[in-house]
Order: C-alpha cells, then sequence, then structure tokens
C-alpha cells in the first residue's frame, strides 16, 4: 500500500485564477462557483460589430440604463455554477418522479371531482405559455445581460422556466391529455381573461434594456404571478377544497419560485445599493411594470378564487411589494 | 453591399488606416528563409532612404540568420505585391512608390537558407 | 457505400451497450483507443433497447446512451425502442 | 373528464411536440416581426418550423437527470485528481502546455459559444430550434465551467494558466480563436448556426476533442481526459443539430441554398485555420503521441467529411471550396504552426522547446513527404543554436492575415518553400492574407473585416500599452510594455521550456517522489 506516496504536501504556485483572484476575500482558495463565474465574459477589443446591433459592441454594459462600476458584484447567493443547478434539479427531478408514482398509484389525479379537474385546467394549464415567455426573456438577458455573474444564473434561470413549462404540460397531459392542452391553448390566445397577461407578455419581448427585462419579467410579473398561483391557489385553496396532488405534483415549481425568488431580490439589491440613480431607475421600473402586471394578473384570480379574488390579487401584489422594500426600493 | 446586416446604418472606418499609425507600415519577406516563420511588419518613415532599409532595418530584423552575411546584395531580386521592382537604393521610401500596407519581398539567389531546406 | 460511427467512454457502463451493438450489426467494427470504443459500420448502425435490456438484466431508458456517449456520424432517428444511424434518407 | 390510463402512452414524437413546439404561439399584440428582429434579414427564408425535428428529444427532466449524472461522475474524478497529485503523474512537464493552449484558445469560445446559442435561443420562431439552442447554450457554459475546474489544479502548480481569460482579449496569437468566433457572434442567428453547429461542431470538433483527450490518456492526465470526454457527450448532441438545421434550412427553400453554400465555403475555412493550433498541439506537445495530426484528419476529416459532402450533394451542397487546399495542408501546418511560436515564444504564455531525438524520428516517420526535407534542419539549427546559448528568437512582429489573424506562416498550395501571399485594395487599402479562401472572405464582407482588431497593428498604433507608458522615451522597451499589458509574467509564463520554472518544480517533485519510493 502507498497511501504515504502523495501526502507529501507540494506548494502551490497560487490559489486561483488572476481574473478570479480579485473577487476573493482574503488569501484563501476561490470556490467553484467563483472559478466557474468571476471574469469569463471577454470585455474589450472586440473585433465586429454585431449586425445586428451596430450601435453596441457584442457584450456591451451600455445596453442598459443601470449603472454598475462592476458587474461583477452581482453574486448569486445561491453560488450555481453548471455542476450544483443541474445537480439540484435532478434531485428535485427525482422528488418529483416520486411524487408521480405516489399520486398515480393512489389515482388521485383521477379521484380529484371533476369540476375542480375543470378549474385546474382552466387556471393552470395556459401558464405553460407564460413559463415559455419567461424562458424566452431570460434568455435574452442571458444573451445580452453584462458579467457572466448576472447573465449565467439568467440561463439557468431560462432554462428552469423551461422545465415549469413543460412540468405544467406534463400535469395537462396526465388530467386530459393533448386536449386540455389545446384547449388551454386556445384560451390563452383568445379567452378574453388571458389577454391582459399575453399582451404584457409579449410587451416584454420587446423592451431593449436587459435589466428592465429582468424587473418586468422576474419580479414584477413572476413575483406575484407564482405568488399568487402555486403559493395561494395550489397550496393554500385547492389543500382546503381537499386536493393535495396537484400541490404534490408541482412542488417543484414552488420550491424553485421561493429559491430562485433569493437570487433575484440580491440583484436588486446590490443594483440599487450602487447609487441613488440605480434605485430611482429600478424603483420606477417595478411600480410601471408591478402595477401592470397585477391589472393583468386580475382576470385570472377571478377565474381561480372568484369571490376571494380581490384578497388574492392584493396579497400577492404586497408579497411582491415587500420583497422590493427589503431590497431598498421605493415602492407606490 | 454583400455583408447581410439588419439596419443600413452599418459601417465603421478601417481600424488600421494610415492617420492611426506614428508612422506607415510595411511588410517585409525573405523568399526561401522560412526559419523566420512569417513575413514582418515594421513601421517605416516614408522619407527613409532605401539603402537605409536594406543595411539598417533588414539587419535588424534579418541579421541572425546565417545565411544573411552572405547576402550579395546587388543580385537580390525585388519584388512587390508579388511583382518585380527595382528600387532605387538612394531614394526615399514615397519616392519609390511605397504606401502604407505595402508589401515587399527579397529573393537572395543561391541561398536556399539552413541546409538548402528554405528555412 | 459511406460508414457511420458512435463512440462511447470505455468504461464499465458501456460495455453491455458496445455487446448490443455488436448483437445487432454484424458489419460492424470496434476499436479500442484510449479511454475510447468507437463502432464503425457501413452505411448504418441500430442500437435496439431490448438487446441493452438482455445484455444488462434491467430496464434501460434508449436516452441514458447520453451519459457514455461521445461522438457520432450519420443521420439519427431515435424512437423508444431503437436509435438509428445511417447516411438513409 | 378522461382517465389518467388513457393519457400515459403517448408517443415520444407527440409527448415532446407538447413540451417544446406547441409553448410558442403567433404573437399579436406585437408583430413577429419585432419579437423576432433577426429571422429574416440574412436572406433565409423559412416557411414551416414545424418541419423542425430534433431526433434526441430530451425533456428538462431527462436532462437534469442524465446531465446530474454526467456532473456527479465528472467532479469525483477532478476531485480525486487534486487528492492525489495527479499532476505528478503526468508523462513530462511539458504536456502541460497543450493544456495552456486548451484553457488560452479553446474555453474561452466555449463561453463565447454560450452566449451566441443564447441569442440564437431567443430569436427563432419555431420553438424546436430555439429548445435546442438553449440547451446547448447552457451546454455550452457547462463546458467552460467545467473545463476551468478541471484545470483549476494544473493552475496552482503550473504557469501560463493563471489569466486566460484576460489575455483572451489581449494576447497575440488568441485573437486567432476570438476573431474567430466574434466573426461568427456577429452574424445573424443562422449564420450563427451554420457557422458553430455544422461547421465546426459536425465538420471539425472531433479533431479537436477526440485525438486530443486520447493524448491526455495517454499522458496521464486522468482528469483532463474526463472533462474531454464528458465535454463531448454533448457534443454529439450539437452535432446533430448541426446536421438537423442544415438539411432543414435546405429543405425550406431552394433559395437557401447558395447562402448556405457559401457560408459552408467560409465557415470550413475559418475552422480549418482555427484547427491549426491544434495540429501543432498534437504533433508537438504531446510527450506521449497517439496519432499525428495528419492520421487524425485523414480519419476525421477526410473519411468523414467524404461520407457527409456526398450526403448533402442530394441538396445541391458542394464540398467547401477550401476542402482541397485544407487537405493538402495537412503535411505542412502543424510544423509551421510550431515555428511560429517557437520564433515568438518571448510574447507568449506558454513554453515551446525543440523536440528530443526520439521525437523527430517520430516526426519523420510520420511525415515522410515533408518533415525531413523542409522542418528536421530548422529545428536542429534551432537546437544547436541554443546549445550555444543562442537561443532564437524572433524579434520583429509578423504580419497577419486580415482574416484568420494568423501570421503569415503558411505556404502556398503545393511548394513548401514559399509563402503564400495574397492581396485586395478596398477603398484606400491594402489588405493581406494568408490564402485564396481567406482573401475571398474578405471579398465578399470586407465591411465587415475592416474592423479587425489586428494584434500586431494594434501594438504599433500605441493601443497595447498600459496607461501611462509613453512609448517616445529612449529608454522605451516595447516588448516588456506589450507583456505588461497582458499581464504576463516576463521569464516565469513565456520562454523556452528549458530552464523554466514548470520544469524545474516538476523535475522536483519527480525527485522527491522517486526518494520517497526509495524509502
Amino acid at each position: 500500500m502507498n497511501v504515504d506516496l502523495h501526502t507529501k504536501s507540494i506548494e502551490q504556485l497560487r490559489n486561483t485564477y488572476s481574473h478570479v483572484e480579485k473577487y476573493v476575500k482574503g488569501n484563501k482558495p476561490a470556490t467553484r462557483y467563483e472559478e466557474a463565474t468571476f471574469g469569463a465574459q471577454s470585455t474589450t477589443n472586440f473585433h465586429y460589430r454585431p449586425t445586428w446591433a451596430p450601435d453596441y459592441e457584442l457584450f456591451d454594459a451600455s445596453r442598459t440604463k443601470v449603472i454598475l462600476d462592476d458587474w461583477y458584484v452581482l453574486r448569486d447567493p445561491r453560488q450555481f455554477y453548471y455542476g450544483n443547478w443541474t445537480m439540484t434539479r435532478a434531485k428535485q427531478q427525482d422528488a418529483m418522479e416520486a411524487s408521480y408514482r405516489f399520486v398515480e398509484s393512489k389515482n388521485l389525479l383521477d379521484n380529484i371531482p371533476t369540476p375542480v379537474q375543470k378549474l385546474v385546467c382552466d387556471v393552470i394549464l395556459p401558464l405553460r405559455h407564460v413559463a415559455w415567455g419567461g424562458n424566452m426573456n431570460n434568455c435574452n438577458i442571458a444573451a445580452i445581460g453584462y458579467g457572466t455573474v448576472f447573465t449565467a444564473p439568467a440561463m439557468f434561470h431560462a432554462m428552469d422556466q423551461l422545465g415549469v413549462a413543460q412540468y405544467i404540460t406534463r400535469l395537462g397531459l396526465t388530467i386530459g391529455g393533448t386536449e386540455v392542452l389545446d384547449s388551454g391553448k386556445d384560451a390563452w390566445i383568445n379567452q378574453p381573461h388571458w389577454q391582459v397577461l399575453r399582451r404584457y407578455i409579449e410587451d416584454t419581448f420587446v423592451i431593449e434594456d436587459p435589466f428592465e427585462l429582468f424587473i418586468a419579467q422576474n419580479i414584477a410579473l413572476d413575483g406575484q404571478l407564482y405568488e399568487m398561483i402555486f403559493e395561494s391557489f395550489v397550496e393554500q385553496h385547492l389543500t382546503s377544497k381537499g386536493v393535495s396532488a396537484i400541490a404534490m405534483v408541482t412542488s417543484f415549481i414552488n420550491d424553485w419560485f421561493k429559491e430562485s425568488s433569493r437570487w433575484i431580490d440580491a440583484v436588486i439589491k446590490i443594483a440599487a445599493d450602487e447609487s441613488d440613480a440605480n434605485n430611482k431607475l429600478i424603483s420606477t421600473w417595478v411600480n410601471k411594470w408591478g402595477k401592470r402586471a397585477q391589472s393583468s394578473l386580475e382576470p385570472i384570480a377571478e377565474l381561480a378564487f372568484s369571490e376571494e379574488s380581490q384578497m388574492a390579487i392584493d396579497s400577492s401584489r404586497s408579497k411582491m411589494n415587500e420583497r422590493c422594500k427589503k431590497s431598498g426600493l421605493t415602492i407606490k | 453591399m454583400s455583408l447581410a446586416t439588419l439596419t443600413t446604418s452599418y459601417a465603421f472606418a478601417p481600424r488600421d488606416s494610415e492617420e492611426n499609425f506614428p508612422d506607415p507600415l510595411l511588410y517585409i519577406g525573405w523568399e526561401n528563409h522560412l526559419l523566420f516563420c512569417a513575413p514582418v511588419c515594421v513601421p517605416v518613415a516614408g522619407n527613409t532612404l532605401f539603402v537605409s532599409l536594406q543595411d539598417k532595418i533588414l539587419k535588424e530584423v534579418y541579421g541572425a540568420h546565417p545565411d544573411f552575411l552572405s547576402i550579395s546584395w546587388n543580385d537580390v531580386l525585388w519584388f512587390k505585391s508579388s511583382r518585380p521592382w527595382y528600387p532605387n537604393k538612394d531614394k526615399s521610401l514615397i519616392e519609390n512608390g511605397i504606401k502604407h500596407k505595402d508589401v515587399i519581398r527579397f529573393r537572395t539567389p543561391n541561398l536556399f537558407g539552413i541546409a538548402g531546406s528554405n528555412s | 457505400m459511406s460508414n457511420v460511427f458512435i463512440a462511447f467512454q470505455a468504461n464499465e457502463e458501456s460495455r453491455p451497450i458496445v455487446d448490443a451493438v455488436i448483437r445487432d450489426n454484424p458489419n460492424a467494427e470496434v476499436v479500442y483507443s484510449p479511454g475510447l470504443v468507437k463502432i464503425d459500420a457501413p452505411n448504418s448502425l441500430i442500437i435496439n433497447r431490448e438487446t441493452i435490456e438482455e445484455e444488462t438484466g434491467r430496464d434501460f431508458d434508449l436516452q441514458e446512451i447520453h451519459i457514455n456517449l461521445v461522438t457520432l456520424s450519420g443521420h439519427v432517428e431515435e424512437d423508444e425502442d431503437q436509435l438509428k444511424l445511417s447516411w438513409d434518407h | 373528464m378522461n382517465s389518467v390510463s388513457k393519457h400515459k402512452k403517448l408517443s415520444l414524437h407527440t409527448r415532446y411536440k407538447a413540451m417544446t413546439r406547441d409553448l410558442s404561439w403567433e404573437t399579436s399584440y406585437q408583430p413577429m416581426e419585432k419579437v423576432y428582429p433577426y429571422e429574416r434579414y440574412e436572406g433565409i427564408k423559412i416557411h414551416d418550423w414545424d418541419k423542425w425535428e430534433d431526433p434526441f428529444r430530451l425533456t428538462m427532466d431527462a436532462y437534469w437527470k442524465y446531465q446530474g449524472e454526467k456532473e456527479k461522475k465528472l467532479y469525483a474524478v477532478i476531485d480525486a485528481f487534486a487528492q492525489n497529485s495527479g499532476q505528478m503523474g503526468i508523462s513530462d512537464a511539458r504536456y502541460v502546455n497543450a493544456l495552456k493552449l486548451f484553457v488560452q484558445g479553446v474555453t474561452p469560445l466555449e463561453y463565447s459559444a454560450h452566449r451566441g446559442f443564447a441569442n440564437a435561443g431567443r430569436h427563432f420562431s419555431g420553438a424546436g430550434a430555439s429548445v435546442a439552442a438553449q440547451m446547448q447554450s447552457v451546454d455550452e457554459l457547462r463546458h467552460y465551467q467545467t473545463e476551468v475546474h478541471a484545470l483549476s489544479h494544473f493552475n496552482k502548480h503550473f504557469n501560463g494558466m493563471h489569466n486566460f481569460t484576460h489575455w483572451y482579449d489581449r494576447v497575440w496569437y488568441l485573437s486567432v480563436p476570438k476573431s474567430f468566433f466574434e466573426d461568427a457572434l456577429s452574424g445573424g442567428p443562422f449564420e450563427f448556426l451554420t457557422a458553430v453547429s455544422f461547421s465546426f461542431e459536425y465538420v471539425l470538433t472531433n479533431l479537436l476533442f477526440v485525438p486530443f483527450m486520447s493524448g491526455a490518456a495517454y499522458n496521464g492526465d486522468m482528469s483532463t481526459v474526463t472533462f474531454g470526454f464528458s465535454a463531448q457527450s454533448d457534443e454529439a448532441r450539437h452535432m446533430t443539430l448541426g446536421i438537423e438545421c442544415i438539411k432543414f434550412i435546405l429543405e425550406q427553400d431552394a433559395e437557401n441554398r447558395p447562402i448556405v453554400q457559401r457560408w459552408i465555403d467560409k465557415w470550413f475555412w475559418r475552422g480549418y485555420r482555427l484547427l491549426t493550433i491544434v495540429a501543432m498541439m498534437q504533433d508537438y506537445m504531446l510527450p506521449k503521441r497517439v496519432m499525428s495530426w495528419k492520421e487524425a484528419w485523414e480519419t476525421y476529416a477526410e473519411k468523414n467529411g467524404t461520407a457527409l459532402f456526398k450526403d448533402l450533394s442530394l441538396y445541391g451542397i458542394k464540398e467547401p471550396r477550401g476542402w482541397r487546399d485544407a487537405c493538402e495542408g495537412k503535411d505542412h501546418i502543424s510544423h509551421q504552426a510550431w515555428n511560429t511560436f517557437y520564433n515568438y515564444n518571448a510574447a507568449a504564455p506558454l513554453h515551446t522547446w525543440v523536440p528530443v531525438a526520439e521525437e523527430m524520428e517520430w516526426l519523420s516517420e510520420k511525415y515522410p513527404k515533408s518533415f525531413d526535407r523542409y522542418y528536421r534542419p530548422r529545428l536542429d539549427y534551432c537546437r544547436s543554436e541554443q546549445e550555444q546559448g543562442r537561443r532564437f528568437y524572433n524579434n520583429t512582429l509578423p504580419m497577419l492575415c486580415q482574416i484568420c489573424q494568423i501570421p503569415m506562416m503558411f505556404t502556398e498550395p503545393g511548394d513548401a518553400s514559399k509563402i503564400c501571399y495574397r492581396e485586395v485594395n478596398y477603398q484606400d487599402d491594402k489588405y493581406h492574407f494568408c490564402s485564396d479562401h481567406c482573401k475571398q472572405i474578405f471579398c465578399y464582407e470586407p465591411e465587415k473585416y475592416v474592423q479587425a482588431w489586428l494584434p500586431v497593428h494594434q501594438i504599433y498604433q500605441g493601443n497595447c500599452f498600459l496607461d501611462g507608458v509613453d512609448p517616445s522615451q529612449n529608454d522605451f522597451d516595447p516588448l516588456s510594455a506589450v507583456l505588461d499589458y497582458y499581464e504576463l509574467n516576463a521569464g516565469i509564463d513565456n520562454l523556452d521550456f528549458e530552464g523554466s520554472q514548470d520544469q524545474l518544480n516538476f523535475n522536483k517533485w519527480d525527485g522527491e517522489e522517486a526518494q520517497e519510493e526509495a524509502e
């Protein structure tokens, strides 16, 4: 046995890469998150202007009105890099499989009373398109945002949103096959109570400032929508009606919403703290898009909660507002 | 233009136009001597005499090559942009028609580099 | 006729897959190099879920091959039961 | 409501459609042209996105499951490698220079690919193509990150890796990969896919990963082997995206063919030029060799490419214009590239050397047509100069090709004794190229390439010195000023391998290990 062979410590030349080292506090090895993220993106000496956006360099901080001295201040508190992100999601996926097995073995979805099944389909299935919107927008942030510390989690978030859209799709397929998904899509395109929200999403598709897009999508809309649907409607409202199977097979969505909120809040707080100008700008965006998002959710609240809808709307708005106030924004 | 762009406003000044340099650039290559892996790029003032390019600059650039001392400069063949070229050695580069980013090469008859390998 | 090929990391998990490919493609030729098993076959090559299941003695999801797949060449057609590589249209 | 069991067994195809394509919709509150503004300007016509087929049909749940498993395995190897001081088990410290080149010149490309695919993923209105591009985007981010992690341990023990992203934006030879990828990124989404997914991933990437990773295995570097093969398993999906995308575009409209052909011509050549550094890595930097560049080219490019282009001829696509010249170059480019790095090693954060006697024999055997005739005498001369204390360095900056940005080191097709020069007048300036194919790329899109940031010219313009440096001072030393700008540790990261800190340290560990074993 050569157990001792390699135990003699060999002196290291350095703790980490130079472009990472300047972001590591104290004289210690960088974490995997830090090595994976800091200083990754090109910053200078770009060769050619994009044929699709000649006014900007390929990576250009001036695409947003938010001004940060160094974009690498926007740390993700979850410290996600691809490895721990995907392993975390794989674990959650295992749990989802277990829930599906349990729910299916006990026929729990089949046993939901028909009117409640219909309510679930009406309220939840069109949201797969909303999640697709969130996927597109975060993908755009990953493409045109500045600094890997901001853009890499946006890409994970985009894929998470696709995962959410697919979990909702799977729920639909399990309850009623492609027909219920088709009617859900039809409602999304045509039914009046979804149109305000669809207009909101389509308007976010043409936002040019990646930070404003981050606000409009990830806090103003999702901060209210997921609160209202997956927390209030699924976890509380349906469970109080004795239907807990839906909560079981959508538990990923709620867990992910809470987990990713920590990242979103951190980004907002750090950016707003850097200057009054940033704070004012971000507050304006939150107020503007938050208000629009709220009114786009009103018809859906009515669908979900009928007479208790105003309460649900107010509660999710105030939860979103609380998060923003905690991040130091001025909320009207 | 054939470049496909989203808008018509795609136009950028060339990055290497003459006014961006303190002195114009000249590219020089020594034929059949590829120990020096590629032609070189040197900034040379336009009023430099050709003879001083030959005696001073080329010596600085290629002097380390074992063939360099054997060059018989009167027999050297010159090329500009791949065409034979007959510089007047006592005139300046400008007077010899050299412009920014021109490429000149010289062939040294009977010299084919290290062990005749074109190195 | 052109060859198609597929290559896997040379490890324990790839073995039953490689064995299954050899069983189902008598014309296939297997080349081992450091860390890598490459299988060439004239024109087309198939991987059957059932054959792998016979080799492993357990259920196998064809998408599991992604874990140890290194590279391939040819057009891919995949369903639950079979993955086919070919130059056919 | 229907019962659950009735819907359980949906075909993979239908299920995947519900999971991807059906998620998107035709927007009406904002016009589609505004939501997907980049889809038309390149001239590619798409009539029916529903014809897009993704053969692997991975949904996020399966993606997370399999990728999570790959990551678990990979990080176990990376951890074990560090714990066991795996760097001591490699064949020779010279080997690490291949890793330096990899982390400097390839790893940042993975990152750029991530951003580029995010952009493409956002801008295709067909959700099938969009999802495929997005998955590739996050895979490419994976590759950047796993490479950084796998090489982190080497970086702690060897020089020439520590500042690689900074160097990528500045150092002369790294403008070759950087300009390659920025060329692709600055094109529209269809050109980007043709460039990266098809021309690079499908046609050329096997040449980068497979022989190089086998080389790592031969040289005792299990950490690199594992990240390489693990990354390559995603590549298999990416390559499939590449060929699907080309077929899809060609099937959509006959008018797409000439555009695609031009892109294939351009990007095959751009990619081939980029691989020059891989050729050199394979023939010169692996102390234990697996196969020569020439053999790898014959196995992975010629055989495979011939099958591919025979197949694509059904669509009227011809083999890329530069194909023959590329095949001709297989006898030369690795040697020419090594000579270039040997010439300019004072400004490069890696080490070069003259191969030892048995390596020279190997090269001679693998390159019977070219090595003894052109390249061996050069190397012999360099060795003897070095032995007499006059290690040869080229002190004058090289002329670069305007397109590939490689020093003009390539010789005329068919005549390895003469440098290949091509030039063109455009507006008031001359532009120079290493080949007909680089020239042609310029001539088609000069508005783009006049912007090129050519490192040599930038140095002469005074843009590669730190603030406050005054080039007009008498004691101004341009090389050291440029190295300061590069943030390269002069005398440590650069120069010959002989006498380097890497060499000394490795020999010291080796000695200690031998001593321990003796005890």
